[in-house]
This record gives structure tokens, C-alpha cells and sequence, in this order.
């Protein structure tokens, strides 16, 4: 039995399809725009595609649990509208305040992950109500519009580039700091038992229980992770365009479209850390693709939505085929 | 007599595998005719094909000598096949009479019979129920029924449509031995009554004592069909596995049990007034009881799945964390659910996984999984030793026959090195081959030290397999039996009848 | 234990009732808004729930049959769009107009449906994405889909009879008869199979697919009739109008609050509708106060939680 | 198939969108009038541009008199967005100041929907606590029937968005948003070159307050013979702006200005040009304090037009003349909608304020300045 035959088959054909669909757009995007192959567009496009990737990376743990968080919107929209309150452009205060975040955003992953647990309210429903008060709070605390201001050193985290650098171009401080939360985020799921266990509790959470899992501590984890990786990139996109109230706006089911069309399998149990990476870069991808073709605005969502639809109806259709 | 089913040259192949091979097989109105083999011998594909859930690639099938299609299980109905499946399918939060009627409502004449006629329904409910022997209120929402009642639910399901052929799979699987004799008598009221039966089981004794014919499928193909008289139970297990099976049961240990692992002492808990027990190293407990004895609800407080509301528990010298699985582990027990599906298994993941999940819940979150005691190596050696067979251990476990399922998860617990583990319905849909093989696993793992608890409704089982047999009854233990016990003592201590 | 299996579906519903009657009316006696009581302010109250109960009686549906639909949003942009253009203005357009419009719902509910029980697609994702593919093709064309109902259909929103506006009878005539056909129909106890055991509904000789797709067909008509209803009420469609209401994860919060389990199987129409009254009388109740807009919508989002927690924390079971 | 339909209707009705969306806010009479208005010379108090008004009809309110304090009540339609957050600081902040001529002050927010804004006016109504009724109405057609059935029964003023009836005492608004295409569009097309290339940044399509700007200065920029080349919506989303424009860079296509529709993501528009290591082109934004700032710092050849946040002070104003019996302005209180240039700039910006604080909010005098605009002391 070889190595490569004993990984999970499900789980390699997902790598491929979202890798696959990646290729395939932007292959598209470089036809119109030749330009995007080089190396320093290509670093500006994993820029500004950073929040998104981080963010389904981050819904995908609670997505491997067999949950949905609905709430990651809401923390990134008020990571920056707090981080721009608390700083008030204060460059020294950049670094306290980034800490407080994300204790912020952990109160936040718990909050959601107890209510789940604890409380059995499906996380759709516990994850939409803290998306509704988180958003509140939001406004009633920057009193409805932006207020306060992000120090450069915190902006630079989102904004910074360096030039001529060797091989890239240009290397985005974002970049690096997509870079080491995917290992990081690639380490809870692949690199240590987390990530078994999750997959255990979304798959059956009976019987992962029954085999001495604590479900409870597994699910409000995943949360946590998924609040810490929208404070993350609350942070990039803040850094990178700047105080907004509605910063987040949306951002909950591109996280779950992504990784959806990675390949993870909503309600839990399959899938993997390049489902959300390849899903997040496929979505973003569309996006610049929209642009570049200049549709109207408002058929962009319609493609969207049709992409969404015929690449999770593919793999249904795929998976029934090899049944 | 024209059969009431005749199915002829059936074939039906999935991509890599030719679950049907040309079988043929016939019932006749009034008569019940078993259907024996391994797990994958193509029994419940058969019976798919019956049931209008597969088309057959080859091959008719005649319901009283007229050449029927099904293209969907409705269709089936339809031509007066019911199929009891052994998973129930019944609706939990519905009604006794809303779950026998689905899908077949009555409705009142006029408003282009799109209403319910409730009334008729729950009368004609009344009558099926009594027809099968049930008294249940057809009111009563079904989850809050016993699995027998619920078997029952689902004959009445069946008489409702006129059934004239009736597929039984593995009827009394989940029944205590009293519910599964009730349920024979019914079958045999059926017969009588003109019912063409299928009966599919894996307990030899009931085939021998219902069967008017047996056949036995392997690997797809038909191998015999004969009377019952030609059929003996050696005959038919030899046909079933292709060779004869001595020992099926293991010798009895030669050495006297160790020292005490564990112990119940006036333990209280939902539906137990008061259990007290004590298991010793190297023995194995069988514990017998009908339905409603409490064995199921002891199996739960042993699982850790039940809180003790009073009296102290010891487990491998320890007091012992009751009411928490996890805790329950830790402290040394290893169990083996009945349900596998559901309680057992996390289907999606692999069989390796499977194997290391105890392992993994038990060792800290951020331990390498794939290192240690969790390299592939480790766990294949774990799985190779109780012979899993599966194309490779990263094939998904749900693709594996219930007997490999089974021994991945002996593994599981070995690789834990319990000091207990507790077995419920150990053998429940394994076929006979696997069923010896898992046995032996027992009694070797009992001799290394272990002790072992099996919950089990099939009296053969525990006779075999045990070395003292505990009865349960109302709760309570109602004796305990030494070893190689006769059925007839444990039915009247489970009776409540004094010997 | 589960003695009597239409009390506890019930008592949720009462539950909730009682919970709303008295928060409406504690606020209103406080801030002295005694005029509330008038038969004017119950009216006023009760039509507060005609939008979002009209949508939550169609959610009802597919999430008995443990399916879900995002797209009632746009389903109820498309319908209040179509209706305006198509009418014009002009009375004897109406009833070509509505038939239009509810057969465009129809089409939209037969996709849905198909996608979910044909197709195999998650619902929540072929129910986002058809509601994405409309919302912008909405979006896209409003500039040309301008126009404004007849007047004679406004009556829908603002006629009256005996002091109660038509459509506040109609929300109750249409949920008693859905209530109706929940649980006297053979469809009802279809959906009920369905959701409960689909596998065992299959068995049952059921056509499980053809139940998800009515149920499906059945939400975006009542999505389309709330189109409708919004478009007499608003003269005027927009493209954001369904959007702006938030009706899509409002229509299933409610119908989860009410006591329907989003795996389906177990609910009904009768809570849904106390959960939206508590909607309604929530809404109500912060206007009186003159809670602001904030704080409002950091209060509803607790409630939601509180809400389903009252009922789901006492489930043995897991949920995710 | 049904995929390959929906494909194809999208395609279709995209094609009728087009040819349509442009004339539908393209009224020449209105746009006449508009520029007319701009350049009028308002009556009433010096330095109060919140009480002035253009033209000269007034409508007279002696039969809506009453006397005692008043209980004024306002329906508004949300603060969804900073400029309806700072008016609505406006708008208490002159009640306020009013002092013990308002016996209470009743407001109802209707987040945004039609359908709450409506049933929000007829629990006012049916409350019968007001004196006087103020309606800031999410959708021009949508809260016509119900500001009718109100004005019925007690005086109502309508301002931002109008309604279709008169029934009203009076709409009270700035001059409009083809004011605003034309002060921003004529500046940019002043500093241009025939041919240059300009970016136009919207929020979203199909609002007609919004509409109307975009209409008004593509009409000036065609007749400049200026390049529009793109119309590209942002949805007031810093992020999206950003990466818009950025695309454009990347594509290598050569822009000269920017006109915006708002100017809440303006400094993200700029930002695009500096991370692209870029000159700044000629920019249109509003007159968000983040924009003024920038345009100081960086020097850049810049406008603000406005829609003025004062115009929220003036409703509470006619409605205490209402129930004075005083004659306002009116059907139609137009109000003056100045633009800052770079000579009136710096009188506009204050450190002390927030970064999408509107400058002209006329709020300098008012109780709580800076504090309840979010500044700091």
C-alpha cells in the first residue's frame, strides 16, 4: 500500500477541483489581462484576496465541526471600527490594542461556541444572533459611522509593500502575514490531532462523543479559531483600505461559499485546510475576473451565484456517480 | 401453485462488483422462506431489487406469474411487496397512526382526495395494531415507544398495504429473545393467512424454527434452495462460509479469573432501583434480560452515558467516573456500542481514523497525528492484528462489511489498552465467519488480563461466549449464572419466574 | 413521555403569544402609549407581521422538509419589481400582473426545489446561489422595470373591513389553511415524513423529491404573495426591498423560535406565527421606548438566541 | 437546462438594463433648474443657510396654530449610512436647542424598510401623542400613500427625499442631486483636458438621489468631450473602492480624475494611486472631513459639493413655525447647496471631529459640539 493510496480519496479529489477551478480562472484572468502574470500583480492579488483566505480558513473549522458561522462579518466589521476607536491614531497603542482584539475575538468564538454547545441552539441561529448584536454593537459603540483612526504602523499590517524585492516584485506585508496564519491554521487541522477530532464530531458527534472526544470543548474551539481568524482579517482589511463600518458586510457566506467550493462538505465531517485556501482564491479570482470584464455591477452577484451553484452541483453529481 | 414472487436470472453489477449473479428465487403464498448468508452475499441487494430501489441489470420478476417493472419503491408497494427494513423508518415526533400510514393516507371522499380522513385512520390504525398484537394507543408519538413496539408499528405498516409478499431483514435483531418468540408467532399468524414471507436472519435457530424453505446466497451467487427438512443448521452455515465451522465459540479459559476490575455496589440510576456486580480480570460477564430488564440502561451507566444517582462504583482499583464517557475512558473502559451507525462509527473518515479515534480523544488536542502512537504503522499494525479487511486502511470505513467495522473498532479500544471493555449486541448484523473471529478476539483480549461485559439479546451468544451470565429483571439482577448456562434458566430468571 | 404529541408544538406557541401580549402591552402602559390599545394600534400591530408572516409560512414549509430557502429575499424584490412594471398603473392589468408574478415565483420555487432534491445540492447553497442569480439580474434591470401598481391594488394594504385591513385577515385566513393542510392533508403528512425520515419516507413508497419540490414551490409563492403584498403597500417595487427587510434569515429565525427543528420533521405554522408576532410586538416595543437603532438590533440579536435556547436546551441530543 | 435559462435571461434583461438605466434620470428641466439654483442668492438670516431658502413662495399654517409646547414626532427612515448618523446629531442637537418650546421629541427609526417606515407613521398617527409630524422617507413612492393618510390628520413636513403629494405643508431640501453633478462635473472638466480619461465611482445604481448626480455630470462631461471611462459601484465599501481602482491601474489605463457620487470612500480611491506609486488625479468627493484633510495634505486639485447634512436643523424649524402659525417656505423649501473649493477649505476643517464627520452640518453653535458628533474636545 503506498503512501499516496492511503490518504482519504475524497479529500485528494476536493484538492484538485478547487485547485482546478483556481487554475481555470485565473488562466481567464490573464487572457484578458496579461499583465497578472507578473510576479508583482499576482503578490497585489494575494493582498488584497489575504482577508477572504484567512477568513474561510477560518470558517472552515467550524464548517469540518458541521457547523456555520454566520458571524465572521460581523467580527471584522468591528475589529476595525473598535481598532480605529481604541487607537485613535496613536501608532504606539497599535500593538496593546491589536492584543485586546483579539481577546475580543476569543470572548466573541466562545460566546458563539457555548451558546452551540451548551445551550444546543443550532449555530446558525446562535451565529446570526451574535452576527445582529455584534453589528449593533459596532454601530452604538462608533455611534453609526466610522470614528477614531488607524495608526500607520496598524494600516501597514493591510497596506505595506515592499518594492523590488528579488523573484516577486513586490513582496505585501499581508502576504507574509497570510502566509504564516494559513501554516498556523494548516497546523490545527493537518499538523495535530485538532483537526481529527473536529472532522470526528462533525462526522458523527454521538459517536465521537461516545469514543471520548469532549464535543463541547471541539465545537467552541472551532468558533474561537473562526472569531480569531475574522479579527485577523479585520485587521489586513483595515490595514489595507481604512476605517468602515461596513467593513464586513457579506463576508460571513463568502467564507462558507469558499470553502464550499473547495470541497468541504457543509454539516461536517470532510474536507480540508486547501478547501477553504483554493475555494477563498477561486471566489476571489471571480471577482477580479468580473472586474476586468467589466459587467454591470449587479450581474456579477448573479455569476456568483451561478458558479456556486454548478461547482457544489458538480460535486454532488460527482459523488453520486462514484456511488 | 403460482408463486406469489418469482424472481428469475437476476443481475445486478456496481462498478467493480457483481452483487448479483443470475439468482433466482421464488415464495409462495403461505409460506416463509429464509434467505441465509455472509454480509455482502447479495441478500439486501436482492431485496433492493425487490423493493423497486435498484433496477436489475438482467433477470424478471413475476408477482403471481405477471412480469413486473419497478421503477421506484412506490411501484413496489404498489404490486403488495412490504419491506421491513432492519434500520426502522419511522418518524420519531409523529403519531402510531401518521407513522402506519405514511405515505399510503386515507383520505376523505370529495376535496379531490386531498384530505385525511384522521378518524378512519386511527380506527383502521386500532385494528392493524391489535392484528400484530400491539397494545399501543395510536395516538402515542412514536419516540416514545420501545424498539419492539416500534417493529411492530412497522408490520402494521405492512399489513396496512394487503402485503401479500412481506420481506422481514433481520427482524429480531434489536429484540430480547421474549419480543423476538412473540414475533415468530406473528409471522407464523401471517403465514397462515395466506402472506408469502421472506424472512432474512442471521440467528440459525429462529431459521430452523420458521422456515418452510432456505436459501443461501454467496458472493452473489445462489448456492442451494432446499426444504427445511434438507436444511440443517451445519448444512446451512457450511453452505453460507464454504467450509465447516467447528469451535465457533472458544474454549473455556484455563486459567482462574484474576482479581477484581470492577465493581458495582448498590449503584442507582434511571430505571435501576439498585445494581451491585463485580467482574474480575480475565472474565467475561454476559448480562441477559429482556427488552425492558434494564440491561440497556446498565450498558449506558457502565458507557459513562447515564448519571448514577447514588451508591459507589470501582473500576481497576479507582472510583470510577460514572456518567461521563470521557472520564470513563480515561479511567479504563473501552465500549462497544450496539448501534454502530450510529454510536460506533464516524463513517466519513477512514478506517485508520476509526481505529485512533479513542486514541486521539484521549491524547492531547495538539499531538501530531500522524506520529507516535498515531503513525500509520502503529495503527495498521493494531487493524492488521484483528484482521480488518479493507482495500487499504484510508478507504472510508463506511464502505466495510459490519464485521470489519467491528474488529476497527476493537482495535480502537486495544490501542487504548482497557481494563474493561464492554460489548453491546457484539454481533448484531455480522455474519457467522466474522461472528467467530470476533468472539475468539474476545476471549484472547479476557485472557490478557482484561475483563469483559457483554450485553447481549442473543441467548446462543452469551451461552457461548460467557463465564458466569447475569440476569436482569425490573432493574434489577434477577441472578447470576455460572457457566454454560441452559436458555431455559435465563428465560425464567429474565422472566421473573423462579427456578 | 411524549404522551400527547400536539401539546407540546402548542405550547410553544402559547408561550410565546402570552410572552409577546405582555411585552407589548408592559410598554405601552410605561411610556403611557394607551392609545395602542385602540382597535387602530392593534391593528397597527398586527400588521406589522403580514410581510415577514407571509415569508415564514413558506419557510415553514421547506423546513419541515429539513431544507432551507435564501432566495425568499429576492423572490419578494422580483415579485413587488414585476408587479409595479407590469401594472403601470393601470387596474386592468392587475390580474395579469399577479398571475405573472406568482407564476414567476412558482418558476423560481420549481428551481429551488430542483436543485435541492434533484440536483442534490445543499440548500443552503443552491438557495443562496438562485437568490444571488436574481438578485443581481434584478439589480441589473431595474432601470428599465420602473412603474407603480394600481391603486385599486393598494386597497390590499390599506383597505379595511370592519376596521381590520384585509391583509391582516388574509395573513390569518392563509396561515389557518396552511396550518389546515399541515395536518389534514395527505401533502401535510408528506412533508412531515419527509423531514422526519427521509430514507423511511422513500421506503414508505413516498416520492420524496416531488415532496421537496412542492414544499419549495410552496415557500416562494408565499414569498411572492409577501412581493405582492409589499408592492401594494410600497406603490412601487425595488430590487432592494427584500434585501432591506432582511426576510431571508428573519423568515427562518422565527420559524425556528416557533418551535420548528431545522432537521425538519417537527413544527408548524402556528408557532412560526407567534414568533413572528414576537417580531412584531418586539418592534413595537422599541418605538414606544424610543430605543435607538443600535441597540435595537443588538437586543433582537439576543433574543433570537434566547429565544431558540428556551426550547433547544432542553434536547438531549447534539446539534451542530 | 434550467442553468442554461437562467443564463439566458440574465444576459437578455442585462442588455435592456443597459440601454435603459441612463435616461431614466436624465430630466433637462430639472437639470436647468438646478444649475439656475445654484447660482441664486438665498433670502433669510445671514450665516444661517439652515433657515435660508431660494425663491419666494410661502405657504401659509395659520389653521395648523397651537399653542404650548409641542410634542414633534419624527419618522425617520434609519442611519444607515454617516450622513444620515451626523444629521440625525443635527436634528436633536436642534431640538435641544429649542429648549422648552418641544414638550417631547418622539422618534422612530424604520432601519431602512418601507414597510416599518409605513407602519411606524400610522402608530404615530394612531398614538395620537404629536403635535406635529417630521418624515425623512426611505423611498420617494412607497411612504406617499401613508404621509398622505397623516397629513389628513395633523401638519406634516417632509424633507431629504420627497413624497408624491402635496398634501404636506412643506418638503424642505437642498437644491438636488443634479446641483451636485454639476458643481463636481464642471470642476473636473474645468482642469481637463478634451479626451482625458475619468473614473466615476458610485455607491449603488437605482437610487435617484444618486442617480441624478451621476446623470448631471455625464451630461457635462460628454459635452466636454471627457472620456467616462468607467461607472463603477462600490457600495460605500473602502475595501471594494480600493481594489476598483486598482484594477484599473493594473490594467494600465490612464486616469486623469475621479468623480464620485459620495465622497465616503474617497481617500480609499486615493489610496490606490499611492500604493500604485501614482500622481493623484483631479478628484470630486464631498465634504467628509477625511477627504478635506487629505485635499490639505496632499495638495491635490480637488472639490467637495455637498449635500448638506444642515438641512436636518430645518425641519424642527418649520415645524415650531407651523404650530406658530407662522408662514414658511414652501411647498417646497429649497434650501442653498454650496460646494468647497479650495479657497474655502480650511474654514471647514476641525481636528477635533471625526474622520466622516460632514463638514457642512452647520452644527458649530449647537448644544454637545463636538462631543455628540463623535469629536473630541
Amino acid at each position: 500500500m503506498s503512501d499516496a493510496m492511503s490518504k482519504p480519496r475524497a479529500a485528494r479529489i476536493a484538492i484538485n477541483a478547487g485547485l482546478l477551478l483556481f487554475l481555470c480562472l485565473y488562466a481567464l484572468i490573464v487572457l484578458i489581462q496579461p499583465n497578472y502574470l507578473e510576479p508583482g500583480l499576482f503578490m497585489n492579488f494575494l493582498r488584497r484576496a489575504a482577508p477572504l483566505v484567512i477568513l474561510a480558513a477560518g470558517q472552515l473549522y467550524v464548517i469540518l465541526t458541521g457547523g456555520f458561522d454566520l458571524s465572521v462579518g460581523a467580527v471584522v466589521t468591528f475589529t476595525v471600527t473598535a481598532a480605529a476607536l481604541l487607537t485613535n491614531g496613536d501608532p504606539d497603542a497599535t500593538w496593546p490594542v491589536i492584543a485586546l482584539l483579539y481577546l475580543m475575538g476569543a470572548g466573541i468564538g466562545l460566546f458563539n461556541g457555548l451558546v452551540v454547545a451548551f445551550l444546543k441552539v443550532p449555530s446558525i441561529i446562535a451565529t446570526l444572533g451574535t452576527m445582529l448584536w455584534l453589528n449593533g454593537l459596532a454601530l452604538a459603540w462608533s455611534g453609526g459611522a466610522a470614528r477614531g483612526d488607524l495608526p500607520e504602523n496598524f494600516r501597514n499590517l493591510g497596506r505595506f509593500q515592499w518594492r523590488d524585492v528579488a523573484l516577486v516584485g513586490t513582496l505585501p506585508m499581508a502576504v507574509l502575514v497570510l502566509v504564516a496564519v494559513l501554516a498556523l491554521l494548516w497546523w490545527g487541522v493537518h499538523g495535530i490531532g485538532y483537526g481529527r477530532r473536529a472532522l470526528a464530531v462533525g462526522d458523527n458527534p454521538r459517536a465521537a462523543e461516545l469514543a471520548g472526544i469532549p464535543v463541547g470543548r471541539t465545537r467552541i474551539t472551532a468558533f474561537v479559531i473562526s472569531a480569531l481568524a475574522a479579527v485577523t482579517a479585520g485587521i489586513l482589511l483595515g490595514g489595507f483600505s481604512g476605517v468602515s463600518v461596513n467593513a464586513g458586510v457579506g463576508l460571513e457566506l463568502q467564507s462558507i461559499a469558499a470553502c464550499v467550493i473547495g470541497g468541504a462538505m457543509l454539516l461536517g465531517g470532510r474536507g480540508t485546510i486547501w478547501c477553504a485556501v483554493w475555494g477563498a482564491l477561486s471566489l476571489f479570482a471571480l471577482f477580479t475576473l468580473l472586474n476586468l470584464l467589466g459587467l454591470p455591477q449587479a450581474l456579477r452577484d448573479s455569476i456568483q451565484g451561478l458558479i456556486l451553484i454548478v461547482a457544489v452541483g458538480l460535486t454532488a453529481w460527482r459523488s453520486r456517480a462514484r456511488n | 401453485m403460482t408463486p406469489a414472487l418469482d424472481m428469475r436470472g437476476i443481475c445486478k453489477a456496481f462498478p467493480g462488483v457483481k452483487a448479483l449473479d443470475d439468482v433466482s428465487f421464488d415464495c409462495r403464498p403461505g409460506e416463509v422462506h429464509a434467505i441465509c448468508g455472509e454480509n455482502g452475499a447479495g441478500k439486501s441487494t436482492l431485496m433492493k431489487v425487490l423493493g423497486g430501489s435498484y433496477r436489475p441489470d438482467a433477470g424478471e420478476i413475476r408477482i403471481d406469474g405477471a412480469a413486473m417493472r419497478f421503477a421506484h419503491p412506490r411501484a413496489a408497494a404498489m404490486a403488495g411487496i412490504a419491506i421491513i427494513h432492519q434500520e426502522l423508518s419511522l418518524l420519531p415526533h409523529r403519531s402510531v397512526t401518521e407513522n402506519i400510514f405514511m405515505g399510503h393516507e386515507l383520505v376523505r371522499p370529495g376535496f379531490a382526495g386531498l384530505l385525511l380522513d384522521r378518524g378512519a385512520m386511527r380506527a383502521r390504525a386500532r385494528v392493524l395494531l391489535d392484528r400484530v398484537g400491539a397494545q399501543i394507543d395510536p395516538d402515542r408519538s412514536v419516540a416514545g415507544l420501545s424498539i419492539a413496539q416500534q417493529q411492530l408499528v412497522e408490520i402494521a405498516k405492512a399489513l396496512l398495504l394487503d402485503a401479500r409478499i412481506l420481506v422481514l431483514d433481520e427482524p429480531t435483531a434489536a429484540l430480547d429473545d421474549r419480543d423476538a418468540r412473540q414475533l415468530l408467532d406473528l409471522i407464523r399468524i401471517l403465514r397462515g393467512q395466506g402472506v408469502a414471507l421472506v424472512y432474512i436472519s442471521h440467528r440459525m435457530p429462529e431459521v430452523a424454527a420458521i422456515a418452510d424453505r432456505v436459501t443461501v446466497l454467496k458472493d452473489g451467487r445462489l448456492i442451494w434452495t432446499r426444504p427445511q427438512a434438507e436444511a440443517t443448521i451445519p448444512a446451512i452455515v457450511s453452505a453460507m462460509v464454504g467450509r465447516d465451522l467447528k469451535d465457533f465459540y472458544p474454549a473455556a479459559p484455563t486459567a482462574a479469573p484474576g482479581e477484581t476490575v470492577l465493581e458495582l455496589d448498590a449503584v442507582q440510576a434511571e430505571g435501576l432501583p439498585e445494581i451491585s456486580l463485580t467482574l474480575r480480570r480475565g472474565e467475561i460477564l454476559g448480562v441477559a434480560g429482556l427488552e425492558d430488564s434494564g440491561k440497556g440502561q446498565l450498558a449506558r451507566l457502565l458507557a459513562g452515558d447515564l448519571r448514577p444517582a447514588g451508591g459507589t462504583a470501582r473500576l481497576a482499583g479507582r472510583p470510577m467516573p460514572l456518567g461521563n464517557p470521557r472520564r470513563m475512558i480515561a479511567a479504563g473502559l473501552g465500549y462497544l456500542p450496539a448501534d454502530r451507525k450510529r454510536e460506533g462509527l464516524v463513517l466519513r473518515q477512514s478506517v485508520r481514523d476509526n481505529a485512533a479515534l479513542a486514541l486521539r480523544a484521549m491524547r492531547p488536542a495538539w499531538a501530531r497525528p500522524a506520529a507516535g502512537v498515531f503513525a500509520p504503522a502503529m495503527l495498521d499494525a493494531g487493524l492488521k492484528r484483528m484482521d480488518v479487511r479493507a482495500a487499504h486502511f484510508g478507504q472510508e470505513i463506511g464502505a466495510l462489511s459490519g464485521g470489519n467495522q467491528q474488529k476497527a473498532i476493537i482495535a480502537r479500544w486495544l490501542a487504548l489498552d482497557p481494563a474493561v471493555l464492554l460489548f453491546v449486541e457484539p454481533t448484531r448484523g455480522i455474519d457467522i465467519a466474522a461472528k467467530a473471529a470476533i468472539y475468539q478476539t474476545m476471549r484472547e483480549v479476557a485472557d490478557q488480563g482484561r475483563g469483559i461485559v457483554v450485553v447481549s439479546s442473543d441467548l446462543p451468544e452469551l451461552i457461548g461466549i460467557s463465564d458466569r451470565v447475569l440476569v436482569m429483571h425490573r432493574g434489577t439482577i434477577a441472578g447470576v449464572l455460572p457457566r454454560d448456562p441452559r436458555e431455559e434458566e435465563i428465560m425464567q430468571l429474565s422472566l421473573g419466574v423462579s427456578v | 413521555m411524549m404522551a400527547d404529541r400536539t401539546l407540546p408544538r402548542l405550547s410553544v406557541a402559547m408561550v410565546l403569544l402570552l410572552i409577546s401580549v405582555t411585552i407589548f402591552a408592559v410598554t405601552a402602559i410605561a411610556t403611557g402609549e394607551t392609545a395602542q390599545f385602540s382597535l387602530q394600534g392593534v391593528t397597527g400591530l398586527l400588521q406589522r407581521m403580514v410581510a415577514l408572516g407571509l415569508v415564514a409560512i413558506g419557510q415553514t414549509f421547506v423546513i419541515l422538509v429539513a431544507s432551507i430557502d435564501l432566495s425568499v429575499a429576492a423572490v419578494i424584490s422580483g415579485t413587488a419589481v414585476l408587479a409595479s412594471w407590469l401594472m403601470g398603473g393601470d387596474p386592468a392589468m392587475i390580474v395579469p400582473a399577479v398571475a405573472l408574478c406568482l407564476g414567476f415565483a412558482l418558476a423560481v420555487g420549481l428551481v429551488n426545489g430542483a436543485l435541492v432534491a434533484f440536483a442534490g445540492i445543499n440548500p443552503l447553497i443552491a438557495t443562496l446561489g438562485t437568490g444571488l442569480i436574481l438578485q443581481g439580474v434584478l439589480s441589473a434591470s431595474y432601470g428599465s422595470l420602473g412603474g407603480a401598481v394600481a391603486p385599486v391594488f393598494q386597497q390590499l394594504a390599506y383597505g379595511s373591513l370592519f376596521g381590520i385591513p384585509w391583509s391582516v385577515l388574509a395573513l390569518f385566513g392563509l396561515a389557518l389553511t396552511m396550518g389546515g393542510l399541515l395536518n389534514r392533508s395527505v401533502l401535510g403528512a408528506r412533508i412531515f415524513a419527509v423531514g422526519g425520515n427521509p430514507d423511511g419516507a422513500r421506503l414508505a413508497g413516498i416520492r420524496t423529491g416531488r415532496v421537496i419540490l412542492t414544499a419549495h414551490v410552496i415557500c416562494s409563492l408565499f414569498a411572492g404573495l409577501a412581493g405582492l403584498y409589499l408592492a401594494a403597500r410600497v406603490q412601487s417595487g425595488t430590487p432592494w426591498l427584500g434585501r432591506d427587510g432582511i426576510y431571508d434569515l428573519e423568515s427562518i429565525a422565527v420559524t425556528v423560535i416557533g418551535g420548528t427543528l431545522l432537521a425538519g420533521g417537527k413544527g408548524g405554522v402556528a408557532g412560526t406565527l407567534a414568533g413572528v408576532f414576537l417580531f412584531a410586538s418586539l418592534d413595537a416595543s422599541f418605538n414606544m421606548l424610543g430605543i435607538d437603532a443600535f441597540l435595537k438590533q443588538v437586543l433582537r440579536g439576543f433574543v433570537i438566541i434566547a429565544a431558540v435556547a428556551v426550547h433547544a436546551v432542553r434536547g438531549r441530543g447534539h446539534v451542530a | 437546462m434550467s442553468m442554461k435559462v437562467m443564463l439566458v435571461a440574465t444576459v437578455a434583461l442585462s442588455g435592456l438594463a443597459g440601454a435603459a438605466m441612463a435616461q431614466d434620470f436624465n430630466d433637462p428641466a430639472e437639470f436647468a433648474k438646478q444649475r439656475e439654483q445654484l447660482s441664486m442668492t438665498p433670502q433669510g438670516p445671514e450665516g444661517a443657510p439652515w433657515a435660508q431658502h431660494l425663491g419666494d413662495s410661502m405657504v401659509d399654517t395659520a389653521k395648523w396654530k397651537k399653542d404650548g409646547p409641542a410634542t414633534i414626532c419624527f419618522s425617520n427612515a434609519g442611519i444607515f449610512n454617516p450622513w444620515r448618523v451626523v444629521g440625525m446629531h443635527n436634528f436633536q442637537a436642534e431640538a435641544e436647542a429649542q429648549g422648552d418650546k418641544i414638550k417631547e421629541l418622539i422618534v422612530v427609526d424604520a432601519e431602512g424598510k418601507d414597510e416599518k417606515q409605513i407602519a411606524d407613521i400610522e402608530a404615530l398617527v394612531a398614538g395620537g401623542k404629536c403635535d406635529v409630524l417630521i418624515v425623512s422617507p426611505n423611498t420617494t413612492a412607497a411612504l406617499t400613500p401613508a404621509v398622505e393618510a397623516a397629513a389628513a390628520k395633523l401638519p406634516v413636513v417632509v424633507f431629504d427625499r420627497g413624497v408624491n403629494t402635496t398634501a404636506p405643508v412643506t418638503y424642505i431640501h437642498p437644491v438636488g442631486g443634479y446641483g451636485f453633478g454639476i458643481s463636481s462635473g464642471e470642476f473636473i472638466a474645468s482642469k481637463l483636458e478634451k479626451g482625458a480619461n475619468v473614473l466615476a465611482l458610485r455607491i449603488v445604481p437605482g437610487v435617484d438621489v444618486l442617480e441624478t448626480r451621476y446623470s448631471a455630470a455625464k451630461t457635462i462631461f460628454d459635452e466636454a468631450g471627457i472620456n467616462v471611462v468607467g461607472s463603477e459601484f462600490t457600495g460605500s465599501d473602502r475595501a471594494k473602492t480600493k481594489a476598483v481602482v486598482e484594477d484599473y491601474l493594473n490594467r494600465g489605463v490612464q486616469i486623469d480624475a475621479i468623480w464620485m457620487d459620495a465622497g465616503d470612500t474617497a481617500t480609499a480611491a486615493l489610496e490606490a494611486f499611492e500604493d500604485a506609486g501614482l500622481p493623484y488625479p483631479v478628484i470630486s468627493g464631498e465634504d467628509q472631513q477625511d477627504f478635506l484633510r487629505k485635499w490639505r495634505d496632499e495638495n491635490l486639485t480637488a472639490i467637495a459639493p455637498s449635500y448638506p447634512t444642515y438641512q436636518w436643523r430645518t425641519p424642527i424649524l418649520a415645524a415650531l413655525d407651523i404650530l406658530a402659525g407662522k408662514p414658511v417656505p414652501g411647498p417646497e423649501w429649497v434650501l442653498p447647496q454650496p460646494a468647497i473649493t479650495a479657497e474655502t477649505r480650511d474654514g471647514y476643517i476641525d481636528e477635533k471631529l471625526p474622520p466622516l464627520h460632514y463638514s457642512l452640518c452647520g452644527c458649530q453653535n449647537l448644544p454637545g459640539y463636538p462631543a455628540r458628533w463623535g469629536g473630541s474636545e
